[in-house]
């Protein structure tokens, strides 16, 4: 459409001298400070460090490792809290591995003057939903920091499983092809967030929908198929993660948007604010890679479980324009479906 | 420019000598400040814009706007498909 | 939402766009002025859809990208005082001035908060006594009104450290100043509907006339859009050049009456540049006397902030439908929507952004 | 000595409904927030989760899974960062469990308005910390919270090893008759990191004693002992370390005095601030409870290890007042070293 | 350290304690005023080591502890005021006002900062020339040369935003106050050394002869508080009772003439309320009209705060000697170190805290 | 009360005015206010309580004290222990 010979790739992180908000985006700028400046730093004993989850052996055993650090504002919103965000969030990066989620662990980074009752209330969420989800809380840690360093409670849990062998789930086995399954409708948790925040507050019966998905998985694989890749859509949204795949796997995403399960509430909301659907966070979503004749298969089992109800494809993964992805448009036109920079910003025009 | 959106007025009151609405769009709940717009009445669809209302919709005038497109696409059907 | 969902319908949006080729016979180049609509356009693909050889021109209407260097550098210089709390709609964080943004500015301390509407500044105004908290208003005729009664309610509830950084910019003026460049290739407009809706149309006919250009009022809707589209073209092959509304259910003849007193009461006219383009004459609005005491402008001195535009920078060009913003060398090089020079670059649906996005769709 | 009948326990948590500096000073008031707070709300899928370091079993193998919150300022200090300490310390809380340590992660929570090259510099300081421990940083996570609400850089780690069957190092087993051994003198990392500290800087040539302590938890192994307890004294120094061990193996502990290696540097740093060095955190030392006819083959092992070139002996586990740690002074009295309650003040009295 | 280690051999102690037991023929209760001597015995297990019926009873002397309730609150209160940064002593942190202590009052917003040295928390005031800088000037006579130079200093300087809030005893009045109780078991002082440092000795030998008490300045080093007890108890066996220095490389008989100048020209006696104890006539020090201004109960009225003291605590008692700790129905059950009554629960070296950490001693 | 220490004066200068000091605490070291013994030299010991020096340490007291301990403890050994 453009030429664009003579075109380079833009100097990563140039002219940024400092953090800012949208390093922890979960877009194009956060995926610079890691390719870029942290896992440069590692040397030679990172390399794999820009994995969500790594699979690596231990003792004989294939083990999937993890781990999120949870800094949500605020702390409890409709449907969760920081403290179920935290143990599903972590579940479900092991699960995306094709792991059995198995142990947690769980560090604190309290606030001075942080209500001990939340505290409570967060540790109670997570013990719930550890128990929910079949996981134990082995370890942990607690540090103080001063009024103003800090925001009410951080949490960081890391978590282990184990992974069958066999499975090989993991973003550049996307291929040519491959059906991209979503798991349930998109946007609910941002959603849920953002009418919480503060000066954006509007009233939304929209709930976050964070849930541990290591059990849908579970299901999709007893079909016995060879999924290629999973992902949950948490910061930066359904379109982080699929530019994620598409420039590791260097395969394209075609989308019909008509298929794309937004609900009516977080269309509503997104359209009050100017926010992209795509671009809004899911903490109970998986998206699935899978070869084609597998794929009805996999959806099925996928519909059979509570938590993939809503399942649907919603795309499929060319060899064409790699490293983008692209959605064909109700009128018949496509469109870039382009990787986030920083955060989301509500919009005026 | 300009991101506007229809709400339904759900209640109006009176804040600080201001008139203002709860407006509902689809779901999600707004405050919404009426004073552009200050005989709105529940039930009314409203455009609003960062927080005001700037105009009423009228509702018979969106009504006729499809049937036309409606009528255009009837009449387009008889004369045969382009390209 | 409804009336959001039933102008979006794709049966009747095709229809549009089968009686849109049945009924052009030769190239066109259109602008939609307003960058609501831009989006609109690159959101469902319509541009794609068009006849060959019709185009449609990015106008400068999205507030953000055309807010000038000089106002946004004094943004940043103010919002970098100690005890000012700088409140903004959430799209102006990312704009860069001559350094750096709102965002840089915050990641080194300053208090700089984004809020929905300019009414939860005057709310954080008021909880926050002990500190200066400025408004960043910018927009069009559609924001204008918000802007001016939140600062009306100031005066009136006496919440005295409030104040706006007003820059505020009209959509007639800049219609002339398109038209009137030399290499203007602009034939027809979509005006913006919601300038429209609290401003009426009243101003558009004698533009239509002195430039021969047909301009059609609409909203933002793909049908909405289309039909716009569709009237002018059609106008165009007629060879009339008219003010058309088509946007009704929102846009009144006469516009928002109250609104535009309260306008003329707090604002006045002034000449204002816009971000790439330059002064046009008459093109903005300013606080009028009587408010005063409410500019940010005069109650912080920021008359030393100087902005150096960058020199690599066609945005104006491009704004104006003159290059392509492949042809500008920086596109792409030192020009990305993460490090934007020029206003086209700063927002999603900027010319210059949106030709990025595209930029490695296999053509 | 003093007649204790109708002696109770104190209402933990009672009357402090915030969280206050105390409860991450690594003391009794930490303590009582994980055990009264944290532990009860995960319920069923916690129980273990008071531990440092969780061994548990994970596809056949016998894996170490623990994880710690670094929050250190300043960031930068004689003898290292926050970066090293970070993978010292979650090496070590491995070392601790007599584990292999194998794989880390890596959360970092950033404020924003940080220097890049603060990160960068904390990057390389961990790659060349997992390089010289023989770890990998194979995962991790980033986000950011807005100015004023972190300090620079929060980073927490977590770690994965194998623990070699017949290993059972644990707190619980500490027997009356051990040896107590300590592997180096006391309080260094403590009083660098206090010397840079905002408000009390003073010159001294004191550094950190951050180091990785696996290798020499293995040449402890190795000479085939039967380590019962091991544990890095870091926050809250010896004294907590020693109180924690005893009180969960309702043990006694007397310390002679005059064993306990303070370099004159912390003990010049100690009566300037009025501080107990014994309080005073370490983050490259550990003490060990070993049998006695086993402790001179372990000390000699120890001492033979660079990390353990000061290792002595500083005491003995005894079956007399369970719980409590006694030292013997230099004039032949002795005294409690009693559990620290919340951190660490300089005193003027 | 050179001259600490020196007065800390185990040799030389050992010496000195079998020339007390050789000396001891009956029971002697002695008491140390000070809060550091205190520490060194409890710290080197002196007290365990003594001859059988010579009692150590621990004085008032930890300024910490006996900071009356009503001046905590005061701290509180001021600490809590937007804008204020109040700078402490770090062990003031942790006693408890009425309600909640600084670390609370901190952890609730409040900028609580512990400095080193009054002189940290000026250059704190200088440095934020917007905000209100409190320095909670609580000690003994060795102390308030430091906090007296600092006021002095702001005055020079003209560093108005800064202030303190003092609470200064003093040790002769204490001692008075000590005999003049009906109950008094002490036979005999160990004083200060290092208030003696600056207020020389002078003030001691009236004492001695008034109440019938020797009364032996001493340090802080193992040997210097093992050769106060023996003068002491020497004294005591031969029917003496003088005032003896026995701590001459510290304490000069004039003290410090150039300190005790200043004392007087920023200071002037007062009555003060010690913690436990109530108040004793002529006890304290205040700031003189000429540093009024600098007085931050003057400059933050805080007339209003009321203290209610625990009515359970004992405390009074203890530091008197007239009871043991355990003897407190509170002791161990609703006062513990980390949710103290009273002030000998709070520090470390207070007589209730330092029974608490020896509950579980096999005696 | 009133934690001070010895330390050596390393070197004196003013600053504002006021005769400061940084002083060598066997091997810590910290600047100290020198008003209250304003003729201090480097070299000599100076008792410090926080941040000023209250008092010049005096070393050949110290000297003599400590001799006196020795000899009472020489003594001592001559009449024999006590229990
Ligand atoms: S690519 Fe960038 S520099 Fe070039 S015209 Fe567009 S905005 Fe300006
Ligand atoms: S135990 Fe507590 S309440 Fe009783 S006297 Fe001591 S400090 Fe007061
Ligand atoms: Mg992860
Ligand atoms: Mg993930
Ligand atoms: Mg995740
Ligand atoms: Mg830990
Ligand atoms: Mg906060
Ligand atoms: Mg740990
Ligand atoms: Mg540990
Ligand atoms: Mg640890
Ligand atoms: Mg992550
Ligand atoms: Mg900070």
């Amino acid at each position: 459409m453009i030429d664009f010979e003579g075109w380079t790739c833009p100097a990563p992180l140039r002219d940024t001298p400092h953090v800012v908000a949208g390093h922890g985006g979960g877009g194009a700028m956060s995926a610079d400070l890691v390719r870029h400046l942290i896992v440069p730093g590692y040397g030679d004993a990172g390399g794999t460090a820009e994995r969500d989850c790594a699979v690596v052996e231990a003792g004989g055993a294939r083990l999937a490792f993890t781990t999120d650090a949870y800094v949500v504002q605020p702390m409890f919103f409709p449907g969760g809290s920081i403290g179920d965000l935290a143990v599903n969030g972590t579940v479900n990066d092991l699960a995306m591995a094709g792991a059995t989620p198995l142990f947690l662990s769980a560090a604190f980074i309290l606030e001075e003057g942080t209500p001990l009752a939340d505290l409570g209330r967060i540790t109670a969420a997570m013990g719930a939903a550890a128990t929910a989800a079949g996981v134990r809380l082995v370890t942990g840690d607690t540090k103080v920091v001063g009024h103003g360093s800090g925001d009410g409670v951080y949490l960081t849990t890391s978590g282990v499983g184990v992974v069958a062998d066999g499975v090989e789930i993991e973003p550049r086995r996307a291929a040519a092809g491959d059906a991209v399954l979503i798991s349930g409708d998109l946007g609910r948790h941002g959603v849920a967030v953002l009418s919480r925040r503060e000066g954006l507050e509007f009233a939304t019966t929209v709930a976050s929908d964070t849930a541990p998905l290591h059990g849908l998985v579970a299901a999709m694989l007893a079909t016995g198929a060879d999924l290629h890749v999973l992902r949950d859509p948490t910061r930066g949204g359904l379109a982080a993660a699929l530019n994620e795949i598409a420039a590791t796997a260097r395969v394209g995403v075609e989308l019909t948007e008509r298929d794309l399960p937004v609900p009516d509430g977080v269309a509503d909301a997104c359209h009050l604010l100017g926010l992209d659907p795509l671009q809004v966070a899911n903490e109970g979503r998986l998206v699935a890679f899978v070869r084609p004749d597998q794929a009805d298969d996999v959806l099925a089992a996928m519909r059979a479980h509570p938590y993939g109800t809503g399942a649907r494809r919603i795309g499929t993964c060319v060899a064409g324009h790699p490293g983008m992805v692209v959605a064909r448009t109700a009128l018949g036109g496509t469109r870039v479906i382009s990787m986030p920079i920083g955060e989301q910003l509500p919009r005026i025009c | 420019m300009c991101l506007a959106v229809p709400g339904r007025v759900v209640r109006v009151t009176v804040v600080d000598g201001t008139p203002m609405a709860e407006v509902d769009f689809g779901g999600v709940r707004k405050d919404v400040c009426l004073h552009y717009v200050p005989d709105a009445a529940p039930g009314e669809y409203l455009i609003v814009h960062v927080g005001f209302a700037i105009q009423r919709l009228d509702e018979e005038s969106a009504r006729r706007t499809l049937d036309e497109f409606t009528r255009l696409g009837l009449l387009e059907e008889e004369f045969g498909e382009v390209p | 939402m409804k009336y959001l969902d039933e102008f979006s319908d794709p049966d009747l949006a095709r229809s549009l766009l089968r009686q849109i080729h049945a009924a052009t016979t030769r190239p066109w180049a259109l602008m939609e002025v307003c960058g609501g609509q831009t989006h609109s356009i690159i959101r469902h693909g319509i541009d794609q859809l068009l006849p060959d050889g019709v185009e449609m021109i990015h106008g400068p209407g999205c507030p953000v990208c055309v807010t000038p260097l000089s106002v946004i550098d004094k943004a940043l210089a103010i919002a970098a005082r100690p005890g000012v709390i700088f409140c903004s709609f959430g799209d102006m964080l990312r704009v860069p001035g001559s350094g750096r943004d709102l965002f840089e500015v915050r990641s080194a301390g300053a208090d700089v908060r984004v809020v929905y509407s300019p009414l939860d500044a005057l709310g954080i105004a008021r909880d926050n006594p002990d500190r200066q908290v400025v408004f960043f208003g910018i927009g069009f005729e559609t924001t204008a009104p918000a802007n001016a009664l939140t600062v009306h309610q100031a005066r009136r509830l006496g919440i005295r450290n409030f104040s706006l950084l007003v820059s505020h910019v009209l959509v007639p003026p800049a219609i002339s100043a398109i038209m009137e460049s030399p290499r203007c290739r602009v034939q027809g407009f979509l005006a913006a509907g919601h300038v429209c809706s609290v401003m009426g149309t009243s101003e558009y006919p004698s533009l239509s006339e002195k430039y021969g250009v047909p301009i059609v009022v609409t909203g933002f809707e793909p049908l909405d859009v289309l039909e716009g589209i569709r009237q002018a073209i059609t106008q165009l092959e007629q060879g009339r050049h008219e003010t058309r509304n088509a946007y009704p259910r929102a846009v009144p003849e006469t516009g928002n009456p109250v609104a535009r007193q309260m306008l003329a009461d707090v604002f006045e006219v002034t000449d204002r540049a816009w971000r790439g383009i330059g002064t046009i004459p008459g093109s903005g609005w300013r606080l009028t006397d009587r408010y005063r005491e409410f500019d940010a402008e005069h109650r912080f001195d920021v008359s030393g902030v100087r902005a150096a535009e960058s020199a690599l920078c066609r945005s104006g060009e491009v704004l104006q439908g003159l290059i392509k913003p492949h042809e500008c060398a920086a596109f792409g090089r030192v020009c990305t929507p993460r490090q934007p020079l020029g206003a086209t670059m700063v927002s999603s649906e900027g010319a210059c952004a949106a030709y990025y996005a595209y930029r490695r769709v296999a053509g």
